[in-house]
């Protein structure tokens, strides 16, 4: 079923938007503006305000009405977004019964990344929003490398440790950072001959699970992911792979 | 007196004596309105007594049976019509749903003097007394829902306004405000229906800039705002605009579907709709007796002065006029709890210290109304089409009326300078004040100001100049001083604008069952009206 | 010179966007946000919050990088939008000098629409923001006859005074009732005989030059217009009718 | 320390007696890191000391030529490498910018001793005082353009950040700031640069959320933001940062540019990029002694303990910290003008009164440290992607930040937990900095705080939980409770991180003649340091 954006009336198409324009202020740039948001799809606009921000630049502030429409039904998400999980309890009793030994999982924040904040939400004692993290899992061995790990010796660490899974964060993104460095990591596990060695975990604030796959992740995790998200998912693809 | 003295004196430390002298000047200047309301009724409290005695429908071309009643004895209004509606209902045996279907179809009333006048009287006491049973009981049902809810009540109450022309979309945008926690709807009139001499009948699914306030139109939001108060444990408040031709009949249509607050205030009906001066006070008694009946809290629209004269300079006659607004609403027989006078967040916030001006401004209110559930509105006049330094500037007044300990809180759009509010408007309105007033909480009980500091003097020095201009206003009389363009820079003629035509002075017989009703419960049982 | 949004760099295509998309809050329902942007023209999408309004109906805020641009030369403004204008003192001393008498102008807010701030803004001694109304002008007599003024109404008035010009300001615009209402006006002079009688000018926050002339009116006047710029018009054309 | 007493009470009536004890414990916690400070250089302050003296640029491949000169002693830093840099050019002749493009190529300074020890004394004399003079100069000419331009600076300073990685886009960004009136521009460094043992050499348009330090890139931002000023009529000031394995070179090249302000925390080192404690702690010392002679305000980084703790529950240790960071740059010659301490608004605004807790805290830094340039900063951690909340979020932080009286105001952008901010996301900050600001100018004079209220309780049981970590931490030492994880919940050893290595023990004959020359100028000439 088609839908478009709800202003204050069923499909009127309502959008607000504010950019800037590197122009100067004058009634000329207000029609410029407009004109600019008609040609990005929308039937009508209307420019509420224009500030100056220095010699010749502007920013708008404005509404746009558009025609296009989106078939929700048609938007495939990402194949195996893995989002429904198991809790706390749950996870460590399928270990339990299903792969009757304790999982190893090494992580940590690689290349220059400092943002440790979300790993540690992830695997720390304290966890994430009162969810424990995963070093509180009985049926889990967890290892936080911490900080600007490179890759290599996260890698080493995982093979050392016996690890049946290897968490990745990365949260810095400008100039593709964190894709130079994911592509870094997957160039090394070739170079160990680890492919296939370990289940692969990425995740931060702006990763989304086409990036993880695109980079040779088994999924993606974003904001607000829970710590026994994953480790559900490592359980459960771990048990996979075993039958 | 005395208790209300030092209250008066409240956290500005003003002249407590000042503002005794001011409310003494309010009560010179409703004295001579009240002798010319006592001697004059209007076509529209008439049709109001009709509909109170259950007088409702439409013909086949939309024209009110209430228009109908009253048009067809237009000549014998000075003995009031229910005599007319109630002899004919006597004569005909008729039940009140028969005739009205009747005078739909063109049956007219007989302006035969009345024959059996015990009947008569027995009927119209039957009807009266069903009238006031209905909104007494509509008055305890609220009551009861928002003593056992109160603690899921916003403090102050979040007031949103939906506008979509549609009364059923406005049910559903109403419900989606509702279920994010807004405590109050407004439904905002279509343009200009304040100048209508009649209220459309039924729902209604057109409108400009607002949706026409009819008697079923009350109904549907009535239902879908219980209904949404329901599933969230909140009771939800309806408001409507008595404001304009027809005030008295759109209060008595409120009561009926249990509006729970009403904007009414004649002061704007003059100034901002230009309709006659004394068309509208006569109105606004009786509007405001049946208001007080009900248990409805009325607001005042002085925020509209600021609209047109500048927010430092008119703040003294915001004061002003609430302090006549009391006076004639207490006279009305609404207790303080009921009289939600208004006022607003407008000074350029450019100014320095604009922020100090508007706290002095509403601590100012809060302190010489203590027992009033003040009604404090956004900035409107300066916003401009910068919706972000509009959400910024709706965080200060969203502060400010935390602080100030505020009653009811009109949320500001940031894209008040725009459009009518979409949902998300509504959305983005409620969350930043919510979040402003749960994170300043108790400021307003942490600070004081300091004595004789830029807060304190501000507010002696508007309450100084407030008691002068009252003084001059209790001289020349209030229609006078409105001639002048004393109020809002506006002048309007004391027998110019609309509606003077539908005066009507009462004959010695005058007989209206409904209004001895409301004088009753509101004056005599109890003693408690104009104190 | 074809120019885009400047976010932090020249040409990045920058754009902040907020809608609400009738959805309930959800992963899928930010991919069909980010997807929905992406139909807009931009080449890419990070939405970076989702909002539950209401059961079916969620806000959402994104940023957008679209390499859609416009050359603002091919921009034409709207033909004779008069932005240049005199001074108080120079158009007084022009009407002197080139009319040789008062100008005779009749102003108001027609039809249900009661925003009489913008015509007493143009029309009063008060005037606006320090610039003098029209009735300040010693050479012309201005005649504002205030709000919900009826079209024919307006008209006549102006007949009878003898009116060099006619200002007609409009502010609700919801529905078209701006259109309805200046449709009916156009239609009054027809039957009053009265086309080419006045210099039309009309006026309001939402008005501009284009609506003006599209609804026969001589000239249109948007948000922030000065007294003397419709003073200097008025006085200008019909100096020109003369000639 | 009497007049220091009664001040401390300042508005929140704080414990003037729980305060000085709070600052003998600090004196506790400095004493033995100052013992090892004295005996110990380090190779980044070998280096700093060389490029005092002159020497600069890089070898073809990049590498610094101080790096290369005490590189080549390396064996030999215990004596301090000065003696080697001097005695080659006294030796050689050659003039500083011949030795150093001698360096950049290969030229290796010899380890023999010195042999004309006066021709060596005189030289390094000359040059020590041309790199004072230099200094100097530059402390006057920002003295003066600020006291004639000083009517035009916001109050608190509004401090915004670039962070392009291209130097020269960097250079429009904060020139288009400072044309809207932002008062300090800092330029964040490229990701992880605190942990390069080098500064990089000349212009950079290449950084990964930031731009590389370099005293090239310092010349290009100081001459944008000085045309800026000039046009405007402003004084811009500007900021980097030091804290890392560079902190005293980084002081010596902002001295040289006339940097106004530095970020320089050896605490941040520790905690936030896990440099080595000893490492860190002696070169700040040195670092703060160049930001001293050089007049340039330090801001230490206490706001980054609540990104990784709970704001209500960690804002003792963000106290205690400043007491620490006090103390220790009072000892390194710092006049309490220049220590501009680091606090933020980080409490969850969920939170019932998050606004008075916020507002007691900002408070009581104020009280506590009255003459310290307070650096105050805005929410990041509970930040969302929605921007309207943020904006809401940042106008409840310039209130706190104006109310309390803040010095260096660091803008919340709306987008804090989207990207690097926009040309307009910095304009709609400082739009939303100085409305509110303006509008609430004098506020803080206004109001006064309920004694033992919400915001005076608050403000006290920081005070006491403080002065009970700092009680702690004098009895373990400062390393050991880093140790243990008592600052912002971060654990390191003393021994672990990054850098140990560069520490060198100083032999007996250690000769530093721009240390001596900056301990002359800061203690002896008028014992000013340490009160
Ligand atoms: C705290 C913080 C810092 C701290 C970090 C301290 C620490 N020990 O982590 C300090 C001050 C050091 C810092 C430094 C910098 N920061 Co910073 N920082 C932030 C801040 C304020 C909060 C980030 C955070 O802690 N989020 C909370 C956690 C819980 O959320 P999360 O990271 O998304 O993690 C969750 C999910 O993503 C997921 N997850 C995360 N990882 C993983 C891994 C796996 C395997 C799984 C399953 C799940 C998972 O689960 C977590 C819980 O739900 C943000 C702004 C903001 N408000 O978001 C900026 C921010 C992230 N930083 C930013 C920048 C640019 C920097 C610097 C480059 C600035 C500079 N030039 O100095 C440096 C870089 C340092 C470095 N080398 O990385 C930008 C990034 C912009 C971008 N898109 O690239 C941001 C967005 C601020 C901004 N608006 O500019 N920063
Ligand atoms: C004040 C005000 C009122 C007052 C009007 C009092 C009065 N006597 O004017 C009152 C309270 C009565 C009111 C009522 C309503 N209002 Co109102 N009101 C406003 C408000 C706050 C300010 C408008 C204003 O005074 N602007 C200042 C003047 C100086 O600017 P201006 O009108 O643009 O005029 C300038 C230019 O346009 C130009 N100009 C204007 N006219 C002309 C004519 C000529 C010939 C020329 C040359 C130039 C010119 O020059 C002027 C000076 O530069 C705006 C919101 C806002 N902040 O803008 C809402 C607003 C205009 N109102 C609105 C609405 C919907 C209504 C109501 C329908 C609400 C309701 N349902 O009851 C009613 C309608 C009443 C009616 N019948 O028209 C909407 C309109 C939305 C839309 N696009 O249609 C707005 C935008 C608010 C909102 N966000 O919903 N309103
Ligand atoms: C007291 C009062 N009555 C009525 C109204 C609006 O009613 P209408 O626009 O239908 O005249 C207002 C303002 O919006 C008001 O303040
Ligand atoms: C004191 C201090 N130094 C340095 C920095 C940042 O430097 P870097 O990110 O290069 O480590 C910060 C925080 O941003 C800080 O607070």
């Amino acid at each position: 079923m088609l839908i478009r954006p709800y202003g204050d009336r069923l499909n009127d198409g309502a959008v607000q938007l504010s950019f800037t324009l590197p122009l100067d202020a004058s009634g000329k740039a207000v029609e410029v503006a407009r004109e600019y948001v008609l040609r990005l799809g929308f039937e009508s606009c209307e420019v509420a305000h224009a500030s100056p921000l220095m010699e010749g630049f502007t920013m708008f502030v404005a509404y746009g009405w558009t025609n296009v429409s989106i078939d929700p039904d048609e938007v495939e998400m990402d194949p195996g977004l893995y989002e429904r999980s198991m809790d706390f309890h749950e996870v460590n009793a399928f270990i339990k019964e299903k792969i009757e030994r304790k999982l190893v999982v090494v992580g940590a924040c690689t290349g220059f990344d400092a943002h440790t904040v979300g790993i540690d939400a992830i695997m720390n004692m304290k966890g994430y929003d009162r969810h424990y993290g995963l070093e509180r899992y009985p049926m889990i061995e967890a290892h936080n490398l911490g900080a600007q790990v490179p890759n290599r010796e996260l890698l080493n660490k995982a093979v050392e440790l016996g690890a049946d899974a290897v968490l990745v964060s990365q949260t810095v993104t400008q100039k593709d950072a964190h894709l130079v460095n994911l592509r870094d990591f997957q160039e090394e596990i070739e170079k160990m001959g680890l492919k296939g060695r370990f289940i692969l975990l990425l995740g931060g604030p702006r990763i989304t699970h086409k990036i993880a796959l695109e980079m040779g992740f088994d999924a993606g995790f974003g904001k607000g992911c829970l710590p026994e998200t994953a480790a559900s998912f490592i359980a459960q693809r771990l048990y996979e792979r075993k039958e | 007196m005395g208790q209300e003295l030092q209250e008066a004196a409240g956290r500005l430390g003003l002249d407590a004596e000042k503002i005794a002298r001011a409310r003494e000047c309010a009560r010179r200047i409703a004295a001579p309105i009240h002798e010319y309301i006592s001697i004059h009724t209007t076509i529209s409290i008439e049709r109001s007594t009709l509909r109170a005695l259950g007088a409702d429908g439409a013909s086949g071309d939309g024209v009110p049976v209430p228009n109908l009643a009253v048009d067809s004895v237009k000549g014998e209004l000075g003995k009031g019509a229910a005599r007319y509606y109630v002899g004919a209902l006597v004569e005909t045996g008729w039940t009140v749903e028969e005739m009205n279907l009747k005078l739909a179809s063109g049956y007219e009333l007989s302006r035969a003097g009345v024959v059996d006048k015990a009947g008569v009287e027995r009927k119209a006491g039957e009807l009266t007394r069903a009238y006031c049973k209905r909104v007494k009981d509509n008055l305890a049902f609220r009551a009861k829902k928002i003593s056992e809810r109160s603690e899921r009540e916003n403090s102050p109450l979040l007031y949103v306004i939906v506008a979509t022309g549609n009364v059923y979309e406005d049910a559903k945008q109403a419900r989606a405000a509702a279920l994010q926690e807004a405590d109050v709807i407004a439904v905002i009139r279509s343009t200009a229906q304040s100048l209508l001499d009649y209220v459309p009948y039924g729902p209604t699914t057109e409108g400009f800039g607002g949706t026409y306030a009819t008697q079923e139109n009350f109904r549907v939001m009535r239902q879908a705002l219980d209904e949404a108060g329901d599933e969230i444990g909140k009771y939800v408040r309806l408001v409507n605009y008595c404001s304009g031709l027809c005030m008295p009949e759109i209060a008595v249509m409120a009561s009926l579907e249990r509006l729970d607050m009403v904007l009414n205030d004649a002061m704007y009906g003059v100034l901002f709709r230009d309709i006659n001066v004394y068309r509208t006070f006569v109105d606004q008694h009786f509007a405001r007796m049946v208001n007080a009946l009900s248990g409805e809290v009325i607001n005042t629209g002085e925020d509209n002065y600021l609209t047109t004269s500048d927010a430092l300079e008119a703040a003294h006659v915001v004061l002003a006029s609430q302090f006549i607004n009391e006076r004639l609403a207490l006279d009305a027989g609404l207790d303080h709890s009921l009289i939600g006078l208004g006022h607003a967040y407008e000074i350029n916030p450019e100014i320095e210290n604009s922020l100090l001006y508007e706290l002095a401004q509403a601590q100012m209110a809060r302190d010489i109304f203590p027992k009033s559930p003040l009604k404090y509105m956004p900035p409107t006049k300066h916003m401009t089409g910068d919706v972000f330094r509009g959400l910024v500037m709706n965080s200060m007044f969203n502060l400010v009326s935390k602080i100030s300990g505020q009653s009811i809180h009109l949320l500001g759009m940031l894209t008040e300078a725009v459009h009518t509010p979409s949902m998300q408007d509504r959305f983005l309105a409620i969350d930043n004040a919510r979040l402003v007033m749960k994170a300043a909480s108790s400021l307003g009980d942490e600070i004081e100001y300091k004595k004789d500091g830029v807060i304190a003097k501000r507010a002696a020095l508007v309450l100084d100049m407030a008691a002068e201009f009252l003084e001059r206003v209790a001289e020349s009389g209030l229609f006078a001083a409105i001639e002048e363009g004393l109020f809002a820079d506006v002048k309007r003629k004391p027998d110019g604008g609309k509606g003077l035509e539908g005066v009507i002075e009462k004959a010695d017989d005058y007989w209206n069952p409904i209004q001895d009703a409301l004088e009753s419960e509101l004056f005599q049982a109890d003693g408690k009206g104009g104190d």
